[in-house]
């Protein structure tokens, strides 16, 4: 017993282990101190839907042995700049908000062919790359906020500045276009975010379909071994380029459905660090650097948006100090560096 | 006791299994100090073994150890680690370069011995705190040089030198530990050119002039004949047979290495196969993969023959296959049905009906994290576009995995894959049943050639017969031209029409089966002029 | 047939052209950005002698994990945490003056070995991507750090001087004046020379630090750092212990960056307990990497020219911008963009370099041989 | 061996002894100085003239009849040195004193006190 328990966590990894008690620990301890059990699932409903596109557009990248997408920002800049757009057209409703998808996939396929020709010329590298050409991409668009020749009065500084704004409202334009979408309602604390997750489960079912396709077979075989793919007459460096275009999509589509349910496009510096609380979601699912599922998606964004929903209510309910913020921190980079010292060493 | 004195060296009885596999059988080897051994065998006769249990590899002792006494310098001696044999003063020259690219020769020579100065600091943080202390490392250096009476600065980059300088030094830090009483060298001059090689074999009788024993593998028969003082030929991990240079010839050597008389007798019962038209034309191939280069072969392969390609490991047989079918960087000329084919594009050459069995099934052989249905059917969708539906006009090209399924069950019938099912991951899967699993890829593809590289290493007995009779079937029920390299000439021997003998990288010579196997000994051995070449049209210049 | 442009070895122009291609670059950059500004060579040359005093020690820390071929050790950052994790202490018990540092210096030594040795610890269990890991160690260690500071001090630690604690009695504020050291280091010596003040204590400190890691690369340990640096297989089998080479060279890196923060500390004034380290490892590799440094390669000049070429445009760019678009905001962007840029542009080069040589040095040796087997004849066997 | 283990030791003792004795040598004490009357069993000492007040070579200023300053000075061993002031003018009146303060402690000098030599004239508190 006490073997196959070891066995267990030697498969699962301790940390998951760990925080999927702590998470368990956390919904029992809610009640306990006063906060209502179904808000706080119900908000770890909406803030999956916000958050798991994002984790799943890591997915396509792991698979083809490009590892953790840590520049997964050129995506959410493609996202942006769909966003911006979109309110700038002034197009509203639903319209809206597939015009901003629309224009972000179309700057999201330039940026990942261009992102994924850079991963092919430095093979073995990505990460490290990839983070700084995450960054690097962030900080240029804040001087391009600046200079863009945007005019939306409900985008520009209010006063004769120049540049967007910090934050952008989208009330009025696309605001919870998907929340809202045959949202369940039940009593006065549940509100079921039907669209959004019928969003998320749309999508999911098409990188499933994908990955049933000649390509994604070929994408699945390079992860799994190069050498073989290249033997087997595939083109490595092109079905790379395509998983990264396609991982660059996936993530522009999930930072303006974020934005749909925030309200608020967030510019300039905020999309710096959004890379790494998805990637925490994907390990946590029990995904590694080098293989990733759909399952690891779904369970990881549940995990991770549950510690995230729950640490604060309960924890400042216990101690009275807001001691989340760090334990965000701690748990999701300290997934990360778990799962990057993890892999080699299964290899070696 | 006299005789104790007299030699360095005494191995008594020697045995070691692997796993129940004995790979050396009652071994018997003095030396005297100064003394210069030369080893021949075939791969896998225990050359390498022994030199293991010599130096203290830990593979040794994990497997087991070994059975009966080694005598070094008068005591009874059992090393565990290699840093034990190099303090007892044994030496050894690796294949591989062991050296530190970006050093000079002087800090490679002294590698972890440098002399150095003392330090107050070290007295807090240790000796490794000590400063090294140049001058004496570059005397040491230089006296190590001079040991070997080569020209070798000293002050130079090990990255900047030629391969022979690099193999000077090499040597130059096995001498510098002054305790070196013996020194083993593995294939010493394989990777230089022949006057480099010599320059190397005459460092070799200067350092056993001055009473280093020393011991060598080497498949350059000329080399050993000139400096051994004896030559110990190695056979299925026995010493077939001790010889003394001035008593003996080279084929006298290649018998004794090779000499099985077996196989005539099976092909006695075979008819021999003609062949008229050509399927393949190889010209001038250059292929650097690295360890088994290939330096500008040139052979004939028939219609529907089965081509069997053999030699010495890192020859370059293996390269042939991977060139052509363009996993390594190739260069030259390759003609498929009389049509020039492009080199180093894999995609091209599966297009054009050739295919291959890999010689490294983890490696490139096998997607070992996916099921056996899916390796079975996938170069056969990615080339053909088997196991697809068109969807939506063909903008969707949809797997089916049922059809894949289906044919998956068809061959693992056919092979008689053990498996659980056709979902298995083929990392689960015995080393026979995964050898079947690269074959049944490739036969789906149904190739016109099918390139098979080393169908029978590291499965056990039982299989192999039944990997080669699969190919034979496969051979004679739809002509498809098969070319088989293999370490094992036996199997060549028992299954092809024609053997090729690759050495340095080149076609040594081509000799039917039933050919006398001292002639394939001395082709390996790179002595091709008393060998028959009544099969070989090419590889002359 | 095909890459038979890799055959040929690149005209020495341009491989110095790629080689320096970032410090080239930005030469050019900074030559057109200083006159755009106005600034005054005056105003520049106090700036700058006040950059270079301040942030070359943490730089240096970079040096010694280069040589172990672990990369831009990107958890230095771990160092400045103790090296706060000490001034916090040293301002708590109002240890004021030269003996306030040295005393930060002391007690901050063990946690930073400590740390170090953790940091190294991970790091070998990654062997290959060190350089990402490096990365995410820091954002974690960062957590823990917030946990240790804001919520431990007070608390479980003792801290009895209000002025740094939060009103609630626990955890430590967000700013810590340090008051009593402030530029105690720099002024301890220091020379005017027209005008242009030098710091000539932390100079000092600077020169000996580069000095010990000139004589520590010829000590045993420093040449067993190199080998392991080259080839860790070779290294390994000539009886060199890998594993902990690479960890005593994290520890020393550490424990320099601890140094390093407290001086670039003391000369600022002030500290913010949670932001101060957090970009320390950023600025200092970007400004490695400007001074013409590899992942694999970084001398001592290396790090002087980069804090210079870094610095000044540090220092010029807001007023460029202000004057290109009339927003100095756009400056503080820019140059948030090219530390980053500079990272991801080195670390891109010399990945792909890396590759395109090692390809390089394979068709060379093949080349090589094909010439002298050609020119051979007799190959292929020995004719008796 | 032997050697190098109490060189290692004495090189520990060593620093934790540098650490303590940095400790004492950094350690801020606030000295109060009061020119304010003071009584000493039955007599009181009057503050009657302005004084230039410096400790440890720093100066504090002039401090008039009834004021109190504060100075931070660092380390255990201190002297304080005052110089009387009258009329807008130094008269070469002049007072010299010397102290000690334990860590943790600070202390409060009183200028009458001390120019009449009295025991009270340095107050030492925790």
């Amino acid at each position: 017993m006490k073997e196959k328990i070891k066995n267990i966590i030697e498969n699962v990894g301790l940390p998951r282990v760990i925080i999927f008690f702590f998470l368990v620990l956390l919904f029992i301890l809610a009640p306990v101190v006063g906060i209502r059990l179904d808000t706080s699932i119900n908000d770890v409903i909406i803030r999956f839907g916000m958050n798991g596109i994002l984790v799943l557009s890591l997915v396509p990248m792991v698979k083809s042995g490009c590892g953790l997408n840590f520049g997964l920002q050129l995506g959410i800049i493609a996202g942006l700049l769909g966003a911006v757009t979109s309110i700038e057209l002034e197009v509203t409703g639903f319209a809206g908000f597939f015009t901003a998808i629309g224009i972000a996939i179309l700057v999201a396929v330039v940026l990942g062919f261009l992102y994924g020709t850079l991963l092919n010329k430095i093979k073995g590298d990505e990460m490290v790359v990839a983070t700084y050409v995450g960054f690097s991409s962030v900080s240029f668009m804040c001087i391009m906020w600046l200079i863009l020749p945007f005019k939306s009065p409900n985008m520009i500084w209010p006063y004769g500045g120049t540049g967007l704004r910090t934050t952008i409202s989208n009330q009025g334009y696309w605001f919870h276009v998907l929340t809202d979408f045959l949202q369940i309602k039940i009593g006065n604390h549940i509100a079921f975010p039907t669209g959004t997750i019928l969003f998320f489960a749309l999508l999911v079912f098409l990188v499933w379909i994908f990955f049933r396709t000649k390509t994604g077979t070929a994408i699945v075989a390079i992860g799994s071994n190069p050498e073989y793919a290249k033997s087997c007459g595939v083109n490595v460096d092109k079905m790379r380029i395509i998983s990264v275009i396609l991982s660059t999509i996936i993530a522009a589509i999930g930072i303006i459905v974020y934005q749909e349910s925030f309200g608020f496009v967030q510019l300039y510096m905020a999309p710096l660090y959004m890379a790494f609380p998805a990637i925490a979601a994907l390990l946590l699912g029990g995904a590694s650097v080098g293989k990733a599922s759909i399952k690891n998606v779904i369970i990881g964004a549940f995990l991770f948006q549950g510690i995230l929903t729950m640490t604060p209510s309960v924890i400042n309910n216990i101690i009275k100090s807001d001691m989340s913020e760090s334990i965000r921190i701690v748990v999701s980079n300290g997934m990360i560096v778990y799962a990057l010292t993890r892999t080699m060493r299964v290899r070696s | 006791m006299e005789s104790k004195e007299k030699y360095l060296l005494k191995m008594e009885h020697v045995n070691k299994d692997f796993y129940g596999n004995k790979v050396l059988k009652n071994i018997n080897i003095s030396i005297r100090p100064g003394e210069i051994i030369g080893l021949v065998g075939e791969n896998g006769a225990g050359k390498s073994t022994l030199m293991n249990i010599l130096f203290g590899d830990p593979i040794i002792h994990e497997t087991g150890g070994f059975e009966g006494k080694i005598i070094f310098d008068g005591k009874e001696v059992n090393f565990s680690s290699p840093l034990d044999a190099i303090d007892a003063g044994i030496g050894m020259v690796h294949q591989e370069f062991v050296l530190i690219p970006g050093f000079t020769a002087t800090e490679n020579i002294l590698l972890t011995k440098e002399p150095t100065r003392y330090n107050l600091l070290s007295e807090v943080f240790g000796d490794k705190l000590n400063v090294l202390d140049r001058k004496e490392m570059k005397k040491q250096a230089i006296k190590a040089i001079e040991m070997l009476e080569v020209e070798l600065d000293p002050e130079m980059i090990v990255k900047e030198m030629p391969v022979g300088y690099k193999q000077f030094t090499e040597i130059a830090r096995e001498v510098n530990k002054k305790s070196t009483k013996l020194l083993m060298l593995d294939e010493p001059t394989a990777v230089l050119t022949e006057s480099e090689a010599d320059i190397v074999m005459k460092v070799i009788k200067k350092l056993a002039a001055k009473g280093v024993s020393i011991i060598f593998i080497s498949h350059r028969l000329q080399e050993i004949l000139d400096s051994c003082d004896k030559i110990v030929v190695l056979r299925d991990g026995s010493i077939q047979k001790e010889l003394i240079p001035s008593e003996t010839n080279p084929r006298e050597i290649a018998e004794n290495m090779v000499g099985r008389e077996l196989v005539k007798d099976i092909w006695k019962s075979k008819e021999i196969r003609k062949f008229e038209e050509t399927i393949l034309e190889v010209n001038k191939l250059w292929v650097d993969m690295p360890g088994e280069q290939v330096n500008g072969a040139s052979f004939k392969v028939n219609k529907g023959e089965i081509f069997g390609i053999g030699g010495l490991t890192g020859q370059g047989k293996l390269g042939i296959a991977n060139g052509i079918m363009g996993l390594y960087t190739a260069e030259g000329e390759v003609k498929f049905k009389g049509k020039f084919i492009h080199l180093n594009n894999p995609k091209y050459v599966l297009e054009q009906g050739m295919a291959f069995v890999s010689e490294d099934r983890h490696g490139l052989g096998l997607l070992l994290d996916q099921p056996i249905f899916w390796n079975i059917a996938f170069t056969a969708m990615q080339i053909k576009d088997n196991f697809t539906k068109s969807l939506l006009g063909g903008i969707i090209k949809w797997r089916d995995d049922k059809v894949m399924i289906e044919v998956a069950r068809e061959y693992i019938e056919a092979l008689k894959i053990k498996c659980v099912n056709e979902k298995q991951f083929s990392r689960e899967l015995s080393g026979g049943n995964q050898q079947k699993l690269c074959m049944a890829k490739v036969f789906v593809l149904r190739p016109e050639i099918m390139f098979v590289s080393e169908p029978t290493r590291g499965i056990d007995v039982g299989a192999k017969s039944l990997v080669l009779d699969t190919l034979r079937r496969y051979n004679s029920k739809y002509g498809t031209t098969i070319i088989i390299t293999s370490s094992e000439l036996e199997e060549l021997r028992l299954t092809c029409d024609r053997i090729a003998i690759v050495d340095e990288g080149r076609i040594a010579g081509i000799l039917p089966p039933t050919a006398n196997p001292v002639e394939f000994g001395l082709l390996m051995l790179g002595k091709k002029s008393e060998a028959e070449e009544v099969f070989t049209d090419e590889g002359k210049d | 047939m095909k890459n038979q442009n890799l055959t040929k070895t690149l005209n020495p122009g341009v491989q110095f052209l790629i080689n320096y291609a970032v410090p080239i670059i930005f030469t050019i950059l900074v030559a057109i950005a200083i006159p755009l500004s106005g600034l005054s060579g005056e105003y520049l040359a106090r700036e700058l002698m006040t950059r270079l005093a301040r942030n070359s020690f943490i730089i240096l820390a970079l040096l010694i994990p280069v040589m172990a071929g672990m990369g831009m050790n990107f958890s230095i950052v771990l160092g400045a945490m103790a090296g706060e994790i000490g001034l916090i202490f040293v301002t708590d018990w109002q240890i004021v003056g030269m003996p306030g540092i040295l005393l930060a210096m002391l007690i901050s030594t063990p946690l930073a070995i400590l740390l170090g040795y953790f940091g190294g610890m991970v790091l070998n269990r990654a062997k290959g991507r060190e350089m990402v890991t490096g990365f995410m160690l820091a954002f974690f260690m960062n957590g823990i750090y917030q946990l240790v500071v804001l919520y431990g001090m007070g608390n479980i630690i003792p801290i009895s001087n209000s002025n740094i604690l939060l009103p609630r009695e626990y955890g430590i504020r967000n700013a810590i004046d340090l008051i009593g050291i402030r530029q105690v280091l720099d002024k301890l010596i220091s020379l005017k020379v027209s005008g242009l003040v030098i710091p000539v204590a932390t100079l000092l400190v600077i020169t000996m630090l580069c000095v010990f890691i000139i004589w520590f690369k010829k000590t045993k340990l420093g040449q067993e750092i190199r080998s392991v640096g080259q080839d860790n297989d070779v290294a390994r089998i000539s009886g060199i212990n890998v594993g902990k080479t690479r960890i005593l060279s994290i520890i020393i890196s550490t424990v320099l960056a601890c140094y390093g923060q407290i001086i670039f500390l003391q000369n600022i004034g002030t500290m913010n307990t949670y932001n101060s380290h957090e970009q320390v490892g950023v600025f200092a590799i970007a400004a490695l990497l400007v001074g013409g440094a590899s992942v694999s390669k970084a001398t001592i000049p290396n790090v002087f020219v980069g804090v210079i070429l870094f610095h000044t445009m540090f220092i010029v760019s807001p007023r460029a911008g202000k004057v290109l678009i009339g927003q100095a905001q756009l400056g503080e962007y820019f140059r948030v963009f090219v530390s980053y840029g500079v990272i991801a542009f080195s670390l891109a080069l010399y990945a792909w370099r890396k590759r395109v040589e090692k390809e390089n040095e394979r068709r060379k040796a093949m080349t090589l041989k094909r010439v002298l087997l050609q020119s051979n004849n007799t190959t292929g066997g020995y004719k008796l | 061996m032997r050697k190098r283990i109490i060189i290692r030791i004495t090189l520990m003792v060593v620093l934790i002894l540098i650490g303590i004795s940095l400790y004492t040598i950094g350690k801020e004490h606030k000295v109060f100085i009061d020119n304010k009357d003071i009584a000493v069993g039955e007599i009181v000492y009057s503050a009657e003239a302005t004084y230039d007040v410096r400790v440890d070579n720093q100066e504090i200023g002039l401090l008039e009849k009834g004021d109190r300053n504060v100075v931070k000075v660092a380390g255990a061993s201190h002297k304080i040195v005052i110089e009387e002031i009258k009329d807008k003018v130094l008269t070469g009146e002049k007072y010299e004193k010397r102290f000690k303060l334990k860590t943790n402690e600070s202390a409060t000098v009183n200028i009458p006190a001390m120019i009449n030599n009295k025991n009270e004239w340095i107050n030492k508190t925790n």
